[in-house]
């Protein structure tokens, strides 16, 4: 077992790609000279050349789509947008051609094409760089959208990513890349889509997060222990395909659950999880599924507004008190 | 590879172009009155009139080069040689179609043929004609791609981001204007600030352009030959702009309000079909009796697709959710 | 009361506001010549004139982004998007200037823009062109989202908005325009923002819906009475603001909830509101909040197919007779 | 309405020159120490060494016009006139900002002083500017608006479509080219296909231009004059490309491996700030002793705008979700 930060984790599942098969390329903003804007593709450019790692102009909407003709034609591009943000330059691109394709020609084309970006707010970028856009990619049919918490889980979805055939929304935390953890040596592990993963287990409450949300939950499950509550906390590692399952066999043995999640809570994806669980765990249940989100507000400037959007333990700890009287 | 030379041109194969473009002609002439019928739904745009273009194209294209094109694509699918049968099929929303009735008219596609779409998004699909060409180039395939969009698509960014990328990255694609002079009702002069030489906002570019006639197949093919070659040499973009007209409305459902008759029987003589006609008799290459023998293939072609379609099955619907993913 | 057309009510309200307010101003694609897309600005340029009935580019995000700076400069811009997949080329100025700007100037500037579109499926135009994003846009903070189902509601809501100082999305059900209904004659007569209305009192069910699924939802109400189920009829008229308060005390009322819309069901805006809803009014169900909405998969063309992905009556009554046995 | 000469200018115009553009140094000199110490947060973008493009235009401008900018607008936002002190109080996250805190380095607005923004998506801002124009046109005011832009965002969509409506539309636009020859780490030879002579690009949308020294703060001042009286009176757009560096990295997170030391090096003569001391100095406009003097002027100005930030207090958190709607 090696210890790997996640940005290195995600480096070498690239370089694992770019050594194995030819057909990868890597794309982007700044991902070559510059070394990409999180120094993920640090030293790509050297090592495996021009034609493979391809800096691109700020064309978004250009390069990502391009990408995406260029999986159509045999290639397994691996295209990064700087930001989530920027993805809605080329959000038409994802949405109505790379996850549409593959339906709408009756299954003759494919766009095998893996879409790195960067998600989540908490570096004081303000309104417009701040987004977590991941949860609305993955109500989109035709596309499957990956969330990794943790460094072996950055592996493992990206070595299943290389081999899937369908458009990959791959979300790295801007907060999450020096986040240090063990990776199994086993060049063979990997981590299958829709197979969420209890990283805590617990008998009074199932904390649910995906993301950087993972490590607030569990946050959230140490101060809870401190009560006495023990709580259950389970990654979703990807969002779609979403693994329900998981989730309401833990409510049904919890009887409580609360769905945790950086964006925006009017109409979260995560809110659309707590829904599911209700629904199905609905007779178990000790009282409502909660769903914790971020502050309805544009991403504020100043450090102490921001800190107030965004969910921490604490407000955690506050809604299952409030709720659950735990 | 096969270089085309303009000299080739046989009588035996201008018999072939007035065929073809015939077959298109009452193909959609057929498409029309199915419409009406409620057999044929949704949008339905006819390329009538401009049927030289696809045809003069497709005769200059080798079968592993690459099409790809907007939702006004009947004309091109048949010309690329998409069976009639499963196109007519497709547009009546039936089993046997090309896209097995998911598609439908504005997206036609057959990978055997390298038809890439029928695509609906205005400027949606120029950068996947990009990615098209930067496959062939990394897989160092000796294709191109001929990448058809109407001059409403000039004013799409999409437009812009891909002359560029194509130029920056050297891209091997034939970039085919179709100026047809309006986007709907809105003529190109009340939204187009490039002028009335189009084509050379290509220069921008650094791309190489012409303009033709797209009124006459043989100009459309001889320039499209030329334009290849110089393509497959150089392994650079070109943007050829055809001036062209469509006789019908937009769609369907466009009452032609926003244009007078007047101009519409300015371009009735050059109906790209008579005017070949006319050429073939005056030429002595065709008696009318060998027209009327072809123009009786193109209609039995037609009967036999209208048939074929009206008498397949509905898609089974147990098979409404494959291909969402591949 | 006169009896108009949901069309001829937008028309109505959009006539008030250019006959009122010099600083309104309509632009988009064919909103002019073309007499809209959907024919809802018939005889608006003749009547209004080049300068202030404005036919666009194809170029969504730049007169989107127009449409945005005029509002922040003092006109009141209409600005139509033709249908709201397209909206994704504008997505970057709706989400990231026009909801953004109010906030990010600390209250200096704001973007009081009107964005017409046009949504939903079951028109036959397949995956790119038959999406619902208005429950998308309504996660956006910053954005209102309006969604007229009857022609009274498109005046009042429409009256509301010419007042409003904020951008608002007005989200016209493709298949609405020709419903019928009655309009106060009281030119003073307005919707208010975030004001659900209760479209049918009953006291066994609660169905939730916003647009069409409104009409659905009466249509399944017509049906249970049938069963001698007394099912009460919401319908939410905005999504942002959104009246949770309503749902609450209707569901306290009649212990069971459904709510009912077209977009995908994974992810679905109404999967939140059927969040909230479980959690305000847990100790009052008798079971699961229910959502309802469409198939996720990408629109297929083929009618057969088509039918099968947006909810319908029988999906509510198959639903609560599952969920609820009744 | 003013229309400026440029025979006007005088020698105290000439220190003012100097004077303004050594605020920006010294003000950002001092912003890159409060980074170092955690002060100001989030991205950071210097203006070093382009000075004399903001200095230069902002002497042509009125008060009435508009000016919208890019992320690097500390040095447009000073030379504008807004207030030392709240821009640096805005950078620090304070109450007493431009925009009370919320916007950031990135953000920064005045709309008493027509400055509106600070835009952080690389091209978004462009299709705004051309709606502040359209508003003026509409509005029947006496106002040109000024868009500032890198080359960077040449390659972007909104771009091209920003350029094309101005063009159609007739807008009083000032579209101002400042290129650096980097966006982040991609050199502009690497991205954009135009060639050397950047600004013709205009030219294929009918939109007169042309080239500057941007280093000489006069040459900017007189083509600023003269475009600008050229938009006033013929109230069509025009672009501007003045030739700059920026002497640090593309933000503070930049290990700027990407260039060359030589290539720094070569361009440092040419400091703008120098090169007006420089001339002076020789035109004896100035001696060394009152250049002195209005080095400690800025020293001062910098000083107290960085006391009044550093003394002011947060923005208070109750004010947290105000100005989401106005
Ligand atoms: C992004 C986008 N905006 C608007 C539309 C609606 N629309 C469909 S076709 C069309 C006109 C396109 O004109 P042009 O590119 O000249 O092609 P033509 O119809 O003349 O062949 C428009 C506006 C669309 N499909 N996609
Ligand atoms: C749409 C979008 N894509 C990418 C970025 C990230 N980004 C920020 S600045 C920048 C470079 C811009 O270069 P240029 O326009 O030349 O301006 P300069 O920094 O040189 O002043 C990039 C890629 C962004 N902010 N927005
Ligand atoms: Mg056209
Ligand atoms: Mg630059």
């Amino acid at each position: 077992m090696a210890e790997l930060t996640l940005r290195d984790a995600i480096s070498l599942g690239l370089r694992e790609a770019m050594d194995n098969d030819p057909r990868v390329i890597i794309m982007g903003e700044d991902v070559g000279a510059y070394n990409g804007a999180y120094v993920v593709t640090k030293g790509f450019l050297e090592e495996y050349g021009e034609s493979r790692i391809i800096d691109t102009p700020i064309s978004e909407a250009g390069f990502v789509g391009a990408g995406i003709g260029a999986a159509m034609a045999g290639l397994k591009p691996v295209v990064e947008i700087m930001t989530i943000n920027f993805s809605l330059m080329a959000s038409d691109q994802i949405i109505n051609n790379a996850a549409k394709i593959h339906y709408m020609s009756g299954g003759q084309y494919s766009a095998p094409i893996i879409i790195r970006t960067v998600t989540g707010g908490g570096a004081g970028l303000a309104a417009t760089h701040s987004q977590s856009f991941e949860g609305f990619y993955a109500t989109i049919p035709g596309l499957k959208v990956l969330t990794p918490a943790f460094p072996d889980d950055a592996l493992g979805l990206l070595r299943t990513a290389f081999k899937d055939n369908n458009p990959i929304l791959y979300c790295e935390h801007a907060l999450l890349y020096n986040v240090r953890g063990e990776i199994p040596d086993d060049s063979s592990f990997e981590v299958p889509f829709g197979k969420a993963k209890t990283r805590r287990n617990g008998s009074d409450i199932t904390l649910v997060g995906y993301g950087r949300s993972v490590h607030t939950a569990l946050l959230a499950a140490e101060k809870l222990q401190e009560r006495n509550v023990d709580a259950e906390v389970i990654d979703l590692r990807t969002l779609r395909p979403l693994d329900i399952q998981t989730l309401i066999e833990s409510t049904q043995k919890t009887h409580r659950c609360v769905v945790i999640e950086e964006t925006w809570a009017t109409g979260g994806f995560g809110s659309y999880v707590a829904y599911e669980i209700q629904k199905n765990a609905f007779d178990d249940l000790d009282g409502p599924v909660l769903h914790i989100g971020g502050l309805d507000v544009p991403a504020p400037y100043a450090r102490n507004l921001e800190i107030m959007t965004i969910p921490n333990e604490q407000w955690i700890l506050d809604a299952v008190e409030k709720e659950f009287g735990l | 590879m096969q270089v085309l030379e303009k000299t080739e041109i046989q009588p035996s194969e201008l018999l072939n172009l007035y065929r073809d473009m015939k077959i298109i002609r009452l193909f959609e002439e057929k498409c029309s009155q199915l419409y009406m019928q409620g057999k044929i739904r949704g949008f339905l745009h006819l390329y009538i009139g401009e049927e030289a273009i696809a045809v003069g194209l497709a005769s200059a294209l080798n079968e592993d080069d690459h099409i790809i094109t907007h939702y006004r694509d009947h004309g091109h699918a048949l010309a690329r040689g998409l069976e009639p049968r499963a196109i007519m099929a497709e547009l009546c929303g039936k089993a046997t179609g090309t896209s097995f009735g998911r598609g439908g008219s504005m997206h036609i596609f057959d990978a055997s043929k390298n038809f890439a779409g029928g695509h609906a998004i205005v400027g949606g699909h120029l950068p996947l004609a990009a990615g098209l060409a930067l496959a062939a180039k990394q897989l160092n395939e000796d294709r191109i791609v001929v990448c058809f969009f109407g001059d409403g698509a000039l004013n799409q960014g999409e437009f812009h981001e891909t002359m560029n990328l194509a130029s920056v990255w050297k891209l091997p694609v034939l970039f085919f204007l179709e100026n047809n002079f309006y986007g709907m009702g809105s003529h190109i002069d009340r939204t187009f600030a490039g002028g009335s030489k189009v084509h050379t906002i290509a220069d921008r570019y650094k791309i190489p352009n012409s303009r033709i006639d797209g009124m006459d197949v043989l100009a459309v093919r001889e320039a499209s030959i030329d334009a290849i070659a110089k393509i497959r040499k150089t392994s650079k973009p070109y943007l050829l702009e055809a001036v062209t007209y469509r006789f019908q409305g937009h769609s369907m459902a466009d009452p032609v309000t926003y244009r007078d008759r007047d101009e519409v029987d300015k371009w009735r003589p050059r109906d790209p079909i008579a005017l070949l006609k006319e050429m073939l008799l005056e030429a002595g290459h065709a008696s009318e009796k060998l027209i009327g023998r072809l123009d009786e293939e193109a209609n039995l072609t037609v009967e036999d697709a209208t048939q074929f379609a009206e008498s397949s099955p509905d898609p089974d619907p147990n098979d409404l959710t494959k291909n969402i993913y591949a």
